[in-house]
């Protein structure tokens, strides 16, 4: 009998696998075998949520040989949470990505291999316990998520690929050299050996590691003010891609900004933690800001992720506290579901309306309705209305804000949800113009529509099931 | 101070070199150079830093190994971009030269 | 003992100051030849931290293969720069 | 300004760097004595070696997926025009790369089978075979790669060896762990392991260049 804990193996192996059978066979079957092999790693991660019922990690030593020689992959609440996260976001991208490329073989012959890749990084990220191995999957995640920006071809897509790279390979560098001390400090990069060896007086060159590893992956979740890179690789890559990066790819490294902050760098992080607390207030302030007034509906969404990722930074002060990290995972899962279904949405008005301008929206509720009502239930989400996630997630910081005398949070939140309302209903508001009968539009095929709808009614439903993904997590269920 | 400690110290001069250059050279070709630089130092740190008592230790020269082939990867894909946004921007600017004339 | 440490602190100057100027060489090409100088000192300073395996990949694949993309991509840019002038 | 700033911020992180590094007091785990203890069950004699495919094999994987993934992303990013044909370089550059091919063949084969109880491995003896198609292609032997038209042979050589890889340590799931050798078998198995990576990294490595390269040695 296969332990659901051996199918983590699996989950990082199978896309793996898929990544290279996309290559050698070519974008037809490669895009089959994408579908195929996310509805597998689906299944498995939803069986392994059923079957949960540890409290403790689970450990998988690669290699038999155990932490510290050899390279363990530890499973937890959170772990398992992004994990669910992710197949569940991919599974109807890949399906939307297979049709939305289907007429372009130049573009979709390079995008499911590093489409595998992608994911094969993310799982093997999320599970990963060895500061080194993450190094490598921080890697696998950047590098394929460049490239992905890049096939589009066109000149901005190169240049927001370069500027992109350029962000990740410094965010990398810095965490590198972060392994390096720790290696120095304690001569061991797993973080099960690490935690206990760190005590209450680490040596300074592991508060310096603690600094250069946080401030490599902040860079790479794109937290203000070192957002600069992520509007315009995700406003400009193609709509598949942009939803991918928006919804997974910035939040495996505010993972490990999680994860490593509330585990490995506890002892030095309480004294700094208003400081990303406070950027992300800036992010969402700004973010929302530079939203409302996008001329285009991609970089609109682009925006919105920039200040939606503030969020996630806003409990910083009131960690290691299990509300706050409750409340931040869930406002990760709310926004990856939204924010796929909306650049999906934003995809296929594109391609029916052949720009992407808010003004060329007019009229589209009368002859994209799903669409647009899949666009309007994913901004009900990061609106924060009920009973959508996005209003769990924002409940929840407020409680734990206010549960600390911390009105700030609170103050901050509230108004970042107006602003997020501000350029929700502008977007909505243009969609609602009457347009002249003699504009045509494109036939876009309906499965996009609908796929980009299961994303967002699914980000509204997962308000009413969050019960369920919060009691992954340690902790009272509220 | 050992050698291996002095080399871990070169090692964190040529980080913030490479840091340094990332952030204040324009070139594009040239932020490659220095972000190979700052691959370079943070290995030497790694390495020496390991073996700052004197005796060789395997674990991290598998880590450089390692970084070393992760640092070509990104290098040539670095290049690969760079040298196709230079491709386009002169087709784009034969292309306007033809407008002008 | 004392003439190894010398030799270590010189290619440690060797180190640093081929840094230095592949960041703060005028030309391009200086820069690259810089680069591909300080991965053969790189190499010589992996023997010197007892790594064998190392150095043998840093002159394959730090020096030399890198050192070639450069160059190649330096050639590229060049050319095309050339063919904008000649039009 | 800007400029001033970024100095000085970068002589207080060096200054703040160098004294962590050399206040730094000996480290508490020591994984030379882990490594010494586990050598003979490793299946090779060479530590580094065991380091790398063995006890951080799993590291060396997922390493392989980062530059198969860049090389296909150079590949969807790079110079679209079709390479130039080839056209042969001075005599005296054909000469060299013919007689400096066989050997280097044999360095590399050399370094692999070496890698087993001295330096040397699949990196090493990929990277120098990539270096012999190098200097093959740059004396125009040996033709630029068009991404655009990759005949199947030659995908699958770029994939095979971590294809193989992957296969193997996913068999050894049945063990029960990924990558787990039995120690009886476990040099044949990376022995077989590096010489199908040996293959493939020499393909990609050269890859690299051979995608990007447009022009073909004495070409104008």
């Amino acid at each position: 009998m296969v332990e659901p804990v051996t199918f983590v193996v699996w989950l990082i192996v199978l896309p793996l696998a898929w990544a290279v059978a996309a290559f050698v066979t070519g974008e037809r079957i490669g895009a089959w075998l994408g579908v195929v092999g996310s509805a597998i790693q689906t299944f498995l991660v939803v069986w392994m949520v059923a079957t949960w019922d540890v409290a403790v990690p689970v450990i998988h030593r690669v290699g038999g040989w155990g932490a510290p020689l050899g390279i363990d992959l530890a499973v937890d609440g959170l772990a398992l949470a992004m994990l669910l996260l992710t197949q569940v976001v991919s599974l109807p991208l890949t399906i939307y990505a297979r049709s939305y490329f289907s007429e372009d073989a130049s573009k979709s012959r390079h995008f499911w291999p590093l489409a595998g890749f992608l994911i094969a990084g993310l799982n093997a990220l999320f599970v990963s316990a060895d500061v080194f191995n993450i190094y490598v999957t921080l890697e696998i995640v950047g590098l394929s998520a460049v490239s992905l920006v890049a096939i589009g071809g066109g000149r901005a897509q190169i240049s927001a690929a370069l500027r992109y790279l350029f962000a990740t390979l410094i965010g990398s560098g810095a965490y590198l050299l972060g392994v390096a001390l720790i290696y120095g400090a304690f001569g061991s990069v797993s973080l099960a050996t690490l935690i206990p060896l760190v005590g209450s007086n680490p040596p300074q060159a592991f508060a310096l590691a603690g600094l250069l590893m946080l401030f490599g992956l902040m860079l790479k979740t794109a937290l203000f003010p070192f957002h600069y890179w992520l509007p315009p690789a995700h406003g400009g890559a193609a709509a598949p891609v942009s939803a991918l990066l928006s919804a997974l790819v910035v939040k495996a490294s505010f993972y490990l900004t999680l994860r490593l902050w509330t585990e490995l760098f506890a002892s030095i992080a309480d004294d700094i933690a208003w400081i990303p607390a406070l950027l992300g207030a800036g992010a969402i302030l700004w973010g929302s800001w530079r939203a409302i007034q996008a001329i285009r509906i991609k970089m609109l969404i682009a925006y919105s992720t920039v200040a939606q990722l503030g969020y996630l930074f806003l409990v910083f002060p009131l960690l290691p506290g299990q509300d706050a990290i409750r409340a931040t995972v869930m406002q990760a899962c709310a926004h990856g579901a939204a924010k796929a279904a909306m650049f999906a949405a934003a995809g296929v008005l594109i391609k029916a309306t052949g720009q992407d301008t808010m003004a060329g929206l007019a009229g589209m509720t009368g002859r994209l309705p799903l669409t647009l009502f899949a666009f309007g239930l994913a901004g009900m989400t990061l609106m924060g209305l009920p009973p959508s996630s996005g209003f769990l997630a924002k409940w929840q910081l407020i409680e734990a804000g206010m549960a600390r005398d911390l009105w700030i949070i609170p103050v901050v939140a509230l108004a970042g949800g107006l602003l997020t309302a501000v350029y929700i209903f502008r977007i909505l508001s243009f969609a609602f113009l009457l347009s002249p009968s003699s504009v045509k539009i494109a036939t876009v095929p309906r499965v996009q529509e609908w796929t980009a709808f299961a994303l967002a009614a699914g980000s509204v439903l997962l308000g009413l099931r969050g019960v369920e993904l919060m009691a992954l997590l340690p902790g009272q269920v509220p | 101070m050992s050698s291996e400690l002095l080399f871990a110290v070169v090692g964190a001069l040529i980080f913030t070199l490479g840091v340094a250059g990332t952030v204040l050279v324009a070139n594009l070709l040239r932020r490659i150079l220095a972000f190979n630089l700052m691959g370079s130092g943070a290995f030497l740190v790694l390495v020496g830093l390991a073996q700052r008592g004197g005796e060789s230790d395997p674990v991290p020269h598998a880590m450089v190994l390692t970084g070393i082939v992760v640092a070509v990867a990104a290098t040539a894909l670095a290049l690969a971009l760079l040298r196709k946004q230079h491709e386009m921007k002169d087709s784009e600017e034969e292309l306007t030269e033809i407008d002008d004339g | 003992m004392s003439a190894t440490l010398a030799f270590d602190l010189l290619l440690s100057t060797a180190l640093v100051w081929s840094a230095w100027r592949t960041i703060t060489a005028n030309r391009l090409d200086q820069a690259v030849v810089m680069f591909i100088v300080f991965g053969l000192l790189m190499t010589l300073a992996w023997c010197r931290l007892r790594a064998p395996d190392i150095a043998l990949a840093e002159a394959a694949i730090g020096a030399g293969l890198t050192g070639a993309l450069l160059l190649d991509a330096l050639g590229a840019l060049r050319k095309g720069k050339t063919a904008r002038r000649r039009q | 300004m800007k400029r001033a700033i970024v100095i000085a911020a970068a002589l207080v992180f060096g200054g703040l760097l160098i004294n962590a590094i050399v206040d730094l007091p000996s480290s508490p785990v020591d994984l030379r004595i882990a490594v010494a203890d586990n050598m003979a069950n490793s299946g090779v004699s060479h530590p580094v070696t065991a380091v790398l495919l063995n006890f951080r094999g799993y590291d060396t994987l997922l390493e392989i997926a980062v530059l198969l993934l860049a090389l296909i992303g150079l590949m969807a990013a790079g110079p679209m025009l079709p390479p130039p044909p080839n056209q042969p370089a001075d005599a005296l550059l054909q000469k060299l790369a013919r007689i400096a091919t066989p050997p280097v063949i044999v360095v590399g084969g050399y370094l692999l089978w070496a890698g087993a109880f001295r330096p040397g491995g699949a990196f090493q003896a990929g990277a120098v075979l990539a270096a012999a198609m190098v200097l093959l292609h740059l004396s125009g032997l040996l033709s630029a790669w068009n991404a655009q038209l990759l005949p199947l042979a030659r995908r699958v050589i770029l994939v095979g060896g971590f294809v193989l890889f992957l296969c193997i340590s996913v068999a050894l799931l049945a063990a029960g762990s990924l990558l787990q050798y039995p120690p009886h078998q476990a040099g044949l198995l990376i022995l077989l392991i590096e010489s199908g990576l040996t293959l493939s990294l020499a393909a990609i490595l050269a890859g690299l260049f051979l995608f990007l390269s447009r022009d073909n040695g004495g070409a104008p």
